[in-house]
């Protein structure tokens, strides 16, 4: 295989500055593709070219194989890095790739073929002796096909978009009178998001955990995995809060799942990063649920556990590398992974795009964040809400819970509303501290996680309140009466402080 | 310069609850003296470049926030958000005078963002039960449901299947 | 001794700032100290409880013991965390808390007696049978002495600061002439920086390589090293790129100088985080130079490859832990911090306090940023103009080269003067690239570190400045003519981008 | 409006060098077409907020900052920085107007920072050399030497010793 000198990311937001990242790193030139809306994105300022490749809709712009093809071409890239989403799980994107003598970093497109529509994925794993959630077969032309099968398999059911993931296009059905309005809102969304509407059912596990394993391939017919991720801190199937080592895996069930894991990928000749996403019940049996052949939205929290730069790793194997090792590696420490959205927990997850004011994010020991954004930027209303993605690492689980609590107190977003506060909540809540979290925990613990008011803070925020109405309404005051602001300079804190006796103490 | 003001604050958490009088007195040089509930607090409060205060009460150091238009303010503190609806007396009169005249039953239903009307679930004359859908919202790959925030007829309807609406758009009218 | 539950952090800027983040992980109260020029200084901000302790000078403010003690009698802070500088190695500062009973974070006064002052502290290695540089015993009552002296040893020479380290008060002397003025201004610095003006000499040795070896020890009696840091790319004394593993030491040498650190501190009863500073020559002897008896600016690089968080194991020793492992580790991949300070390389390193107009500090995979400032903070010119720590971890030296040079690139400081080009240019140096530099590299390469003009952004520049101007021109018209700014919107940048064919490519 | 005007710019990094022609012209929506040395290219240049720009030219994407006033400008793209002088025809007109006087061989030394005089080297009348130290300005905990710009005769002294001086302070003259 060629060596590549210059990558095209076909993608937007933080994955595309986090891919580029390391090609920059690895002396590679990249190219950023734009829709008219992320003129200013961070990844149209952060590639070293740039072209744009449509109008705001997904549909018009970056899903648009022949645009980002031609600006491949006119920017004369060599390679394709198609993020996670958008075209990332396209087989025929893949070939189109091939056809045009471009490096397509991921999966050969027969391995997406068997892996990347899910009902056939399914099929597949039964014939290589993986265990699977009971489900359909093949996706459905109609509703009321759909709602045979459903009545068969019993509710409550699960609807799933088979072109993609990522939490879109999923609807938990309870009984037959929702499945109509869940199967449309299923497919509207499945369209939009994987420019695929075809959607299959499965049957809804109780409670049940979801741990997937990330494994990687080379060309030459090795594959190894690279531990498991705890992934079952989920809202509406979109994963919020993941983690790795998961709480509940021993390290039997860790290297069981692995090898499973392997024995998938390689059953489908699989090349590159993938995952492979289980759901375990409460007796620790595990079902295959699907396979993501490409990058994970989560993967940083594997890299800090293995010290593994996993887009390296993807353009070494895009390459015809071999894999650098071949032995399972233990994780070592601990790491944690929040999602930072723009959006309101207190109207039901409501986006809130704008302008961000002001931006200030965490750091210090062990603590990376992966944003797609900056201060004075404007989150357009077009794509996935996430703005960041804040992980930290630590020894142990509980210390990497209280870096991951002290970094989201750092996290300052002036201007859009953010869901920084209910992952505070989250990671501070007795169950998920215990590690002791099902699929249904965000749901069950909604109310509780948009947090209570804390009397001490109320106090400290009502004299904050009074002194700014004072402050404004001095200002206008001055200005009317044509004055300067004044009366902040003359007096010394130092000489004024002595004045500062005892009064309000903190408990 | 009016150097000593009470305002009257009322915490928009809590419904139907009592304002807090707070009176607050300029010392100069940034600093302030708030008396609550009695207690007199010696407060620094520093403005910042883009609007954050650092705010120092009887040595606790606190960076606040604060976000708002007219007299309801969100003030971040410590990660919390905090609202309230805060005047001065003067401002509270010219508040009662002005409310003569209140739509109390009517209640608009708008576009809490930009974004594209996939679905409308009502026609003018429906009665709604309170908590019913009845428009869905596409925005930032996301459907929305917005719902009747109190049972009653729906009286107007100006949202559109499949056509684009703007932030605040007035889309639906329960009386 | 008492759990602590309340500390102090006596320090300001990014060591403050750092301190408390790992009480804010153990869940212990901080309170912050700030001079009147430090009101709005972060980690007044960052602190649950801020004093302000008198006006900017540090000699008026983080310097008056009484001050500090005050603040924190009154605040109920039950331990000072000194960080580095100011007070940290100041003996009569530990007796003032030990009697105030207060828990000093740091060694018992009785070790920095024995290390603290350097004259004293070289007699004690002798005894210990540590190898010294040569030079004098005790510092000098006058420049007369030192002269006589210096005149035996032979120049080059060092004069050095007894009370302290970090680069301040030292001075290389040439020649007798010279000798007068260097003793004034090392003296005049030593007395600002310390609080103490006592000097002495060394002699120089030629081009060495500055290692230094952390060490740890607790209240049982237990010591260990956590292997060296490299030293060597510092101008006037003042480091500015640190590594770990140094590129030069072999893991004999590392185990040989690292038993050596540790019967050094054992020698002295040292318990806490200290550094014993080596000067090793060509032929890869070693000197002990001087031990710092305090957390050191560099910490983060030895934090990224034992994955240690050394404030904690500071915090645990101080309240009589015994340390978490008594074998030495192997360092686990490789990390490089390089210090951004606020001054123009350009002109003789002039600080350039100011206003930091725009922040964008960088971040991803295996980068960490350690800062005291944000956007919109007005750096003060009391102090020292280091700004922020930058530290990468990766497998390899030259993956982490690469990830420096990486993370510099998206460095943005708007407003204000920084080294960050000349940091660039330092690491993209090919000695540097070889791990071959010594003291004397930053020096004899100063001309080149600041850089060269490339052909390419200069055309890229130049067609920026005419469209920058022609832009505020027409802004300017456009308000004389009382129009809107305009001619921004209307045709779409899609339907214009067809306009964009061929012309000037990049090589 | 103007929508297409000639500028001439010069690279201060390079002593008595040529201003280089730029003629620039505004398309509309952002994009602007400048021609340098005979080529012709297609700038689109978007102001962000906070002043800093991204400039694509012909599919290159650059973040450019600027800093500067009147006619001298840095430029500062891909961590590097550029400074020009850059005016178009009018106001180079009016700069040859503005220069009928100017004191060729009077250099002033001023204080680069604010800081402490810590020490002056120099008294009115003495002969200097280029380069030779006249003031040690203390700030920040550096000791700064300032040095004489050329060779000549210090006219003026205003440096004090333990004095605090302000940014841009005169302190010595050399004619």
């Amino acid at each position: 295989m060629a060596k590549i000198k210059k990558v095209l990311v076909a993608n937007r937001g933080e994955i595309a500055v986090r891919v580029m990242r390391t090609c920059r790193e690895l002396g590679l030139s990249t190219v950023a593709v734009f829709s008219e809306a992320d003129r200013s994105a961070l990844h149209t300022r952060y590639a070293d070219q740039a072209v744009c490749v449509g109008p705001p809709p997904s549909r018009e712009s970056y899903l648009v194989q022949d645009h980002i093809l031609d600006a491949a071409r006119r920017t004369g890239a060599d390679a394709i890095h198609p993020g996670y989403g958008f075209l990332s799980e396209n087989a025929g994107f893949v070939r189109a790739c091939d056809k045009a003598g471009l490096t397509f970093i991921g999966p050969p497109a027969s391995a997406m073929d068997a892996m990347g529509e899910k009902t056939r994925a399914r099929a597949n794993m039964v014939k290589a002796g993986v265990p699977v959630v009971p489900g359909t077969e093949a996706p459905f032309a109609s509703v009321d096909e759909a709602k045979a099968f459903a009545r068969k398999l019993g509710y409550p059911i699960m609807l799933k978009a088979a072109g993609g993931g990522g939490g879109k296009g999923m609807r938990r059905v309870e009984k037959e009178g929702d499945l109509e309005s869940a199967w449309r809102a299923a497919k509207s969304e499945a369209m939009s998001a994987f420019g695929n509407d075809a959607v299959y059912l499965e049957k809804f596990l109780d409670e049940p955990h979801h741990v997937e394993i990330q494994i990687f391939g080379d060309s030459h017919g090795n594959v190894i995995h690279l531990n498991e991720r705890e992934c079952s801190a989920q809202r509406r199937n979109q994963k919020v809060v993941e983690e790795t080592p998961s709480p509940i895996i021993t390290s039997q069930l860790r290297a069981a799942m692995g090898e499973v894991a392997v024995r998938a990928a390689k059953s489908v000749g699989y090349v590159g990063a993938g995952t492979v996403e289980f759901l375990v019940d409460s007796s620790r049996n595990f079902y295959f649920l699907e396979m993501n052949t490409r990058l994970q939205v989560e993967h940083p929290v594997t890299e800090w556990v293995t010290g593994i730069d996993l887009v390296a790793w993807q353009l070494h194997v895009a390459q015809g590398g071999v894999l650098p090792f071949l032995e399972p590696i233990s994780p070592r420490g601990h790491s944690i992974e929040v999602r930072v959205y723009a959006e309101d927990p207190s109207t039901n997850f409501m986006p809130s795009p704008g302008r961000i004011q002001y931006l200030r994010v965490p750091s210090g020991p062990f603590v990376r964040d992966d944003s797609g954004v900056y201060a004075g930027y404007t989150v357009p209303n077009f794509y996935d809400p996430m703005i960041s993605k804040l992980s930290v690492w630590a020894p142990t689980r509980a210390e990497a819970l209280a870096r991951v609590r002290r970094a989201l107190d750092e996290y300052v977003v002036k201007g859009i509303t953010t869901n920084i506060r209910y992952l505070k909540h989250l990671v501070e809540h007795p169950l998920f501290q215990r590690g002791n979290y099902d699929t249904g925990f965000l749901g069950r613990e909604h109310q509780r996680l948009l947090g209570e008011e804390h009397p001490e803070l109320v106090k400290a925020a009502l004299i904050a309140a009074a002194v700014h109405a004072h402050q404004l309404s001095e200002k206008q005051q001055a200005q009317v009466a044509g004055l300067s602001a004044g009366g902040t300079s003359g007096l010394s804190p130092w000489r004024t402080a002595g004045r500062r006796l005892t009064g309000w103490k903190r408990s | 310069m009016a150097r000593k003001t009470t305002y009257f604050a009322k915490n928009l958490a809590q419904k139907n609850g009592q304002a807090t009088p707070v009176e607050v007195e300029s010392l100069g040089n940034g600093l302030y003296a708030v008396t609550l509930d009695g207690h007199r607090y010696e407060v620094d409060s520093l403005v910042l470049p883009h609007g954050a205060v650092s705010m120092i009460v009887e040595d606790d150091s606190y960076n606040v926030d604060f976000d708002g238009k007219g007299d309801e303010v969100a003030v971040l503190v410590r990660g919390e958000v905090v609202r309230f609806d805060i005047a001065d007396e003067r401002r509270i009169r010219l508040r009662a005078a002005a409310a003569t005249f209140q739509a109390e039953g009517k209640q608009t239903v708008s576009a809490p963002m930009p974004g594209k009307i996939v679905k409308v679930f009502v026609k003018v004359g429906d009665l709604v039960q309170e908590g019913q859908g009845l428009v869905v919202v596409e925005a930032m790959k996301m459907e929305n449901e917005l719902k009747a925030p109190k049972a009653g007829k729906v009286t107007e309807v100006h949202a559109k299947e499949g056509t684009a609406v703007e932030n605040g758009a007035k889309l639906i009218v329960v009386e």
